[in-house]
């Protein structure tokens, strides 16, 4: 399994925490995204005629959305980050999963703005993002008063997995996370599973880890 | 609020290989600008009201001054080693002091806390005695014998190992961080960190390295530096005053800040104070 | 400023008291503490720091603090014992009824009670307390707070303005409320800020 | 180094520090670290400042100063320890 990455980049980020979630090893081939444009090379078109990443290779098969990218994997590596099997599970997935394109396009196109210089209309995109944020903030609320952790039920999915980067990263485009107490919670949960990796902008909670004694032995 | 010292000083404000005839727009010290290039590919700044403004082409980038240089623009002599590898980091943008983003980047003591795992880890917190001077004959802030323990200094390291640095400012907007170089011992890699400033409390950083390292893609090397910078973004934009105090009344610096302190009296000694705030608060 | 379930323990949250930008953080044995929030070594916010056991630590280079606001631990200097006069300035605090209240001043009088009500949970508004009051038809009484039906259900809302006109309100509903029927009761909190909002937008 | 160690040190400060807000702004700041900073001695040109303390604050008063308030520029500080507790 191949993924053609970018560090900076929130939708590959989703791919490399479900692999490092679930224990699946991909091969990362680092994309000179910014500033070499490499994904609207021929090479990378030739892949996705879209001109975007992730890219994501196994035997054959490629997949160029991050959702399906998360599914496939989940799939393959640990289907119990799909949910259970019942109707209501799988819609609440897809919902997300669905949910999951709103956030890119507001929240994402926020970021790569105010940080990487590329063009948007910045209030727009920060006005719909809020909304976004605002959405999932009364959804978890609700989740909350059923008992429920994460976005589709008792135990996370990739519903989560593919919801939580933006959700974090919204202050890189401008746009406050301080208002909303369950977001803070649940991506606080997320932070906690065994496995967790950060990328940048996401930092791990130095809280699990307990406060260091003394170096054992100098040199 | 003009500040005449630093408006003739040079700033990086573009990438030399991504130059287009139709220019770019961007901000230089409140100012607007265009950075563009011209038939035979040079470099072309313009101001906004038509002016031309003085170019140099150096170090993957473009620089340029609102006022007039009274110093040639500062000298990396590694840049022209033989065997180096350049690399054009790219850019990104920051919502803090261009002043901000040059003092974390002489900062070590952050790295266990903010680089986790990669250039500091607990317990391996200590900053050892290090040496700080203004070189008064090239007018320069420098750190040299710069110790700090990394966990991961390089792919090939098992275990980690304590890596020497030195640090200097050469323009009160750029930084060069000298690091140990695993595969040549005796030399240096060179990091720097050149920033433009947009207005006192917005820049654009452009990180750009010459290293010795035939091994790494070119790729996994820019996205190495972008992971360590965009790293610092979130500490930068939530320190509070947003400008840099030269007075640190409200702050306590110990001996680990020496070279933050250093190049807070250097940039109060020139009244470089774009992006600065003069008294305590 | 804050409901108690939003602040389990290990928990720093950024809030204002007074258009005063505070840190409020809960220790793992549960303490709750209401400071400024900016580490006095070099002024990161501290709601973006950590807490392990009883202290709360900056995230640029770890300083850590006690609850009382000493510094305990400079990480750059492990050897040092940080002087008492390291710290950083604090508020009151206190919890009652599912909800933390701070006062930058010595408060005159305890927090309201607020017995037989369950915290739901805390929305910021982009208006100002007054506009709600106009948009839920009713004044703000004397505990700060909007005593409205939302679907049906009695309702407390506290009132907490914060900087840039804005307000957050923190919901209590009956403890007897249904966990549907607290749910009705957050959709209907969503309809008001609608309304509030759309109102401004208009005006 | 022990943790309850201190030193005596003898602060020579040269520079242009006449500005009525520098002897002050010592007294908050060794307030600030905890640490005893007594000025034995004032002029426009040069002040002498007893501080005495832990070594690393004893240091930190030293970065402190070197700063100092806007209006004054301190050229150099000479350091010479009197008195050294283990």
């Amino acid at each position: 399994m191949i993924l053609y990455d970018y560090i900076l980049s929130p939708d590959c980020y989703k791919v490399r925490l479900l692999a490092a979630l679930t224990g699946a090893r991909i091969t990362l081939r680092p994309v000179d995204f910014h500033p070499g444009g490499e994904h609207k090379t021929a090479p990378f078109l030739a892949m996705n005629p879209s001109g975007t990443i992730p890219i994501f290779e196994d035997d054959g098969l490629i997949l160029t959305e991050s959702s399906a990218i998360l599914t496939y994997l989940a799939a393959k590596a640990g289907p119990a980050w799909l949910g259970d099997d019942t109707p209501a599970m799988r819609g609440r997935v897809a919902q997300w999963l669905a949910f999951s394109q709103r956030l890119s396009a507001s929240i994402g196109k926020a970021r790569v703005h105010d940080m990487l210089n590329k063009p948007a209309d910045i209030q727009a995109c920060r006005r719909a993002g809020t909304q976004c944020l605002r959405e999932i903030e009364a959804a978890l609320v609700e989740q909350r008063l059923a008992g429920h952790a994460f976005l589709a039920g008792d135990r996370p999915t990739i519903a989560d997995i593919a919801c939580f980067p933006h959700s974090m990263l919204a202050p890189d485009g401008g746009i406050s996370v301080d208002p909303y107490p369950s977001i803070r919670l649940w991506t606080r949960s997320i932070r906690a599973l065994p496995g967790f990796i950060e990328m940048p902008g996401i930092h791990r909670l130095h809280d699990l880890k307990p406060e260091p004694g003394p170096i054992p032995e100098r040199v | 609020m003009t500040d005449t010292p630093m408006l003739n000083e040079w700033y990086p404000v573009g990438i030399l290989t991504q130059l287009t005839k139709a220019g770019r727009d961007t901000l230089l010290m409140g100012e607007a600008i265009n950075v563009a290039c011209d038939s035979l590919g040079a470099p072309v700044v313009s101001a906004e009201d038509g002016r031309t403004l003085p170019v140099r082409a150096r170090y993957g980038h473009v620089w340029t001054s609102l006022g007039s240089p009274t110093k040639e623009l500062f000298d990396i002599p590694e840049a022209d080693q033989p065997g180096r590898r350049l690399v054009d980091v790219g850019v990104v943008r920051v919502k803090c002091s261009p002043l901000r983003a040059v003092e974390n980047f002489l900062d070590i003591a952050h790295f266990p806390f903010v680089h986790t795992d990669i250039l500091g880890a607990e317990p391996h917190t200590e900053v050892q005695r290090y040496e700080v001077q203004i070189r008064e004959e090239v007018d320069e802030v420098w750190a040299t014998k710069v110790k700090f323990y990394q966990p991961q200094a390089a792919k090939s390291a098992a275990g980690g190992i304590t890596t020497d640095y030195m640090y200097r400012v050469p323009a009160p907007t750029v930084s060069i961080l000298y690091k140990t170089c695993p595969p040549r011992p005796g030399e240096w890699d060179v990091i720097t960190l050149f920033v433009q400033p947009m207005a006192e409390d917005l820049c654009q950083v452009w990180p750009w390295m010459a290293l010795f390292d035939d091994q790494t893609p070119m790729t996994d090397l820019i996205h190495f530096q972008q992971m360590i910078f965009l790293q610092d973004r979130s500490i930068l934009e939530n320190q509070l005053p947003r400008l840099l105090p030269l007075d640190p009344g409200m702050e306590i610096p110990t001996r680990a800040d020496m070279t933050s302190v250093a190049y807070r009296r250097w940039l109060k000694r020139h009244g470089f104070t774009y992006g600065a705030q003069l008294v305590a608060a | 400023m804050a409901l108690s379930r939003d602040v389990p323990p290990q928990v720093v949250i950024p809030t204002f008291v007074d258009g005063r930008e505070l840190a409020v953080w809960r220790s793992q044995s549960g303490r709750i503490a209401a400071w400024d929030d900016r580490c006095p070594h070099r002024g990161m916010r501290l709601s973006h720091g950590f807490v392990r056991g009883e202290s709360l630590s900056c995230i640029y280079h770890g300083w850590s603090y006690n609850e009382a606001g000493l510094c305990q631990r400079i990480p750059a200097h492990p050897d040092l014992v940080p002087p008492e006069a390291i710290r950083v300035p604090t508020v009151a605090a206190v919890e009652s009824d599912g909800i933390i209240w701070v006062a930058s001043e010595p408060a005159s009088q305890p927090p309201p009670t607020l017995t037989g009500l369950v915290a739901l949970r805390s929305l910021t508004v982009e208006a100002p307390a007054t506009a709600i009051a106009t948009a839920a038809g009713m004044p703000i009484d004397q505990d700060g707070a909007l005593r409205p039906d939302l679907a049906g259900i009695a309702c407390v809302l506290l009132v907490q303005p914060i900087p840039g006109d804005r307000t957050v309100l923190h919901v209590l509903v009956a403890s007897n409320a249904s966990p549907a029927a607290q749910a009705a009761v957050s959709r209907a909190l969503e309809d008001l800020r609608r309304r509030v909002e759309s109102e401004r937008l208009a005006a | 180094m022990s943790s309850n160690a201190t030193c005596s040190d003898m602060f020579t400060l040269r520079g242009d520090l006449g500005a009525p807000s520098f002897l002050p702004w010592i007294a908050r700041h060794a307030g600030r670290l905890g640490i005893i900073g007594r000025v034995t001695a004032a002029s426009a040109d040069e002040v002498s400042l007893l501080v005495e303390g832990p070594p690393d604050l004893v240091d930190a008063m030293e970065l402190g100063v070197s700063l100092g308030p806007i209006d004054v520029w301190v050229e150099s500080i000479k350091r010479e320890r009197l008195l050294s507790r283990p």
